[in-house]
Parts: structure tokens; C-alpha cells; sequence
């Protein structure tokens, strides 16, 4: 198990906040994540296209597609962030 | 350091003096007030709601806090950001860097500013005349931030 | 813009409330509070006399924010230098510059101050345990002024 | 006549903060009036001398060695400042 949340624009794109889904065993890293996540097609498909400008932390901290990760990591999709 | 993520109002005031505890070592306080805007990209702003990812958010400002801390001689930071829905002219973020001189200081706070923007999972989303809009992050932030990879 | 000579102390979230006036125009506040240390140049510093030159002080103040106004897009300027005796722990100087956005905000109230300390007429003398001194200018002062040449 | 202005250092060097002189008819500039300063000797001579650090405003304006002065103005003599 992972869990996921989504945040800001994203998370009402995906029209999800959180969901905790079972980490296939060929999925390693975050690129494989982001394609797993895209197979989903419509929103998915979109919203995490190549060149879509998005952002991700595993454990909170920041992460690209080469970040592994493994069951229990919590991951964060979430668009480029604007506080301050 | 202290890092506070927060719907509440703060005093500016009182917050700049519980920094500083009348340390006699202290020569130089820099600070930055961000207020929120009646207008922004050309469009009138009535409000704004501020959200935020709990425990990254924290996480993320003391990493910028050490960073800073790694960098210049400075004896400590303040950093306080509200989330949830804020009016023009509210205060929406405070940062404060205490230092011997005002060099370090005024470097310390900006950099802070500069990775707080870009780095720190907070999004706003604004209600204008035309509806509500989640803000898009700017290049211009992106390239202040870089500007302290030199 | 206000510029304040005075040998009384001043409120500091006072004075940035009042800088602000609630103008939703504002979305950035850049302030940098000077104060007395207890120590410089390595001796202990029991307290410390600051003279001016008055007329030439508020001359020299306000072409210096005039400067700043002509270089930065910002709104307004706040400058309160102290004078007469003051203790370590001491609020000494208060400049603080308004603006739409963090980065003219930074720029402008760096600029003021460095040019605050190479350009307006003011002198401190030091109490230490080795009886009184002035104050050497200091050619690191100088160089942070310079750097506004570029 | 002009008003001659010491501060801080200086006028505790040169024992006066505030004295009226006639401007001599030669004395144009304010190398001229340095020169007749130091002409007085002592302490004249010695904190005014080539190569001290000391500033010197003509109407409340920072000046040099070449700024031209008159009968009414008001120079200030001291050495580089150090508020803030």
C-alpha cells in the first residue's frame, strides 16, 4: 500500500484528495507511478501528460521520476506551489 | 528557529520583539511582510483561500531556515505563513532573520522569500469578478530562487 | 515618505501599520530595524552617544529615498533614526519601503540603508570599559554603498 | 561672512562646533578654505592635513576640494559618518 493525495488545482482536477492503492511490483520508481496513474486515462491521462507542468514529494520531500519508492511511502502530486 | 503554518492573524510587532528577547548580540533585524492584494495579473482579487500540505509545509520552511542558517552568520529565523481565507490587506506571511549586521540579514530574508515561493507547498486560489482561479506559479519567482544557486 | 530624527524610541508595528494604511495596492513590506549591540571591534560596549548634523540629516534622508523612488517601483518609505544616548538592546534605526511586489520592496530598503550609513550625517561615540570612542567608519559600509554603482 | 559647522570627532579635536568668519577675497573654494584653516596651526594643521578622512557639505550637500563657495554659506566640516 501507498498513499496518495493530491493537492490545489490537481486535486480538483482528479476529483480526489487521498486514496491508498497496493504498489504493483514492477512500479519502483515515480516515473513508473506517474504512467501507472496515466493508464487511467480521461483526467489521469491528462493532468499527468509528459510536459504538463506538475510537481511530486515522496515522504515530503521533493522527488522526480527517478525517485524510488516503496510500500508505505506517502506521495504528493501537486501543482508548482504559489505562497508566499 | 521557529516555522508557523497558521489560519490565525499575528502581530508584527510583538512577533519582532519575541525574536529578537533583547539579545544584546543583535545588531540587525530584517523583515518581510506579504499582504494580500486587491488586484493581481490585471484582475480585481476579493479574497483568496490559502491551502497548504500539512507537515510538508513545515518540513520544507526549516530546510530553507537551515539552508539560510548554513550560509550566513545569522542567529535565528522567523517564519510565519497563514492558510485559509484571507481579505485584501490581510497579512498573509512573515519572515525575520536576526544577524550581528545587516548584510547578512537582509540576504538571509530575501533568500528565505525566494525558496518559501518555490518550494514551500502552499496554492492560492483567488476569487476575482469572474470567478475563482487557482494561481498560476510565476517565472519570475523561479528565477529568483536560482539566482542563490550562483 | 516620512523621514523622523528623534531622540524618542518608536513602536515598530506602530509605525509599519501606519506605513501601510490598509492600501490594498501593498504586497510587500520590506523593514530593516537597526539596534545597539554590546560589543564592536571586539570591546564591550556599556552604551553609546549619536550626534547629528540636524537639517543636513533629513536633506541627506530624504534624497536618499528620492533615489530609491527613482529606481524601484515602490509606494512609499518610512526612515526613523534615533539620536542622543541609547543602551544596548536600543532600537537605533527603522527603514521600511512598501511596494506591489518582495523584490523592489528588498532592493529599495538595502539600498536606503546602505546608503543611510555612508551618506547621512550622523556620528556614534561609544561607551566602553576603555572610556569613550567614535566610531571608525567602516570600509565594509563603503563597499556595500558602492555596490548600488553597478 | 560664512557659518563653519564641527561634528563629532572634529569638533572635539578642533574645540569648537560652530564659528562666523569673513570669507578673504582669495578663498573661492573649499580647497582655499582648507588651506586657511589649516594655516591656523595645531590641531588645524594636523586634522586637516592631505590624506585625513574628513568630509566637508557646503549648504547641507555633500562637497569636494573644487566645490566653490560664497559670503552666506553655511560649511560643515567631519569626519566620514557612522549612524544606521
Amino acid at each position: 500500500m501507498i498513499t496518495l493525495l493530491y493537492f490545489a488545482r490537481l486535486r480538483e482536477a482528479l476529483g480526489v484528495s487521498t486514496e491508498q492503492i497496493d504498489l504493483p511490483p514492477e512500479v519502483r520508481d515515480i516515473a513508473g507511478l506517474t504512467a501507472l496513474l496515466r493508464a487511467r486515462g480521461g483526467a489521469w491521462e491528462n493532468e499527468l501528460a509528459e510536459g504538463r507542468a506538475y510537481r511530486i514529494a515522496v515522504n515530503q520531500d521533493m522527488a522526480d521520476g527517478a525517485t524510488a519508492i516503496k510500500t508505505g511511502d506517502e506521495i504528493a502530486i501537486f501543482p508548482p506551489v504559489t505562497g508566499g | 528557529m521557529a516555522i508557523r503554518v497558521q489560519q490565525e492573524d499575528f502581530d508584527l510587532g510583538a512577533e519582532l520583539l519575541a525574536l529578537r528577547q533583547d539579545n544584546p548580540k543583535i545588531g540587525a533585524i530584517a523583515s518581510f511582510l506579504g499582504l494580500v492584494r486587491d488586484i493581481n495579473e490585471g484582475d480585481a482579487v476579493a479574497g483568496m483561500s490559502l491551502e497548504h500540505y500539512p507537515g510538508m509545509t513545515e518540513k520544507a520552511l526549516e530546510r530553507i531556515v537551515e539552508q539560510a542558517k548554513a550560509r550566513w552568520d545569522i542567529f535565528d529565523a522567523l517564519v510565519i505563513h497563514r492558510v485559509g481565507d484571507l481579505q485584501p490587506t490581510d497579512q498573509i506571511v512573515l519572515v525575520a532573520v536576526t544577524s550581528a549586521h545587516r548584510g547578512e540579514a537582509f540576504a538571509a530574508c530575501e533568500f528565505i522569500m525566494d525558496y518559501l515561493k518555490t518550494e514551500a507547498p502552499f496554492w492560492k486560489r483567488e476569487q476575482t469578478s469572474s470567478g475563482a482561479r487557482w494561481v498560476d506559479a510565476r517565472e519570475s519567482d523561479e528565477n529568483a530562487a536560482k539566482r542563490w544557486e550562483k
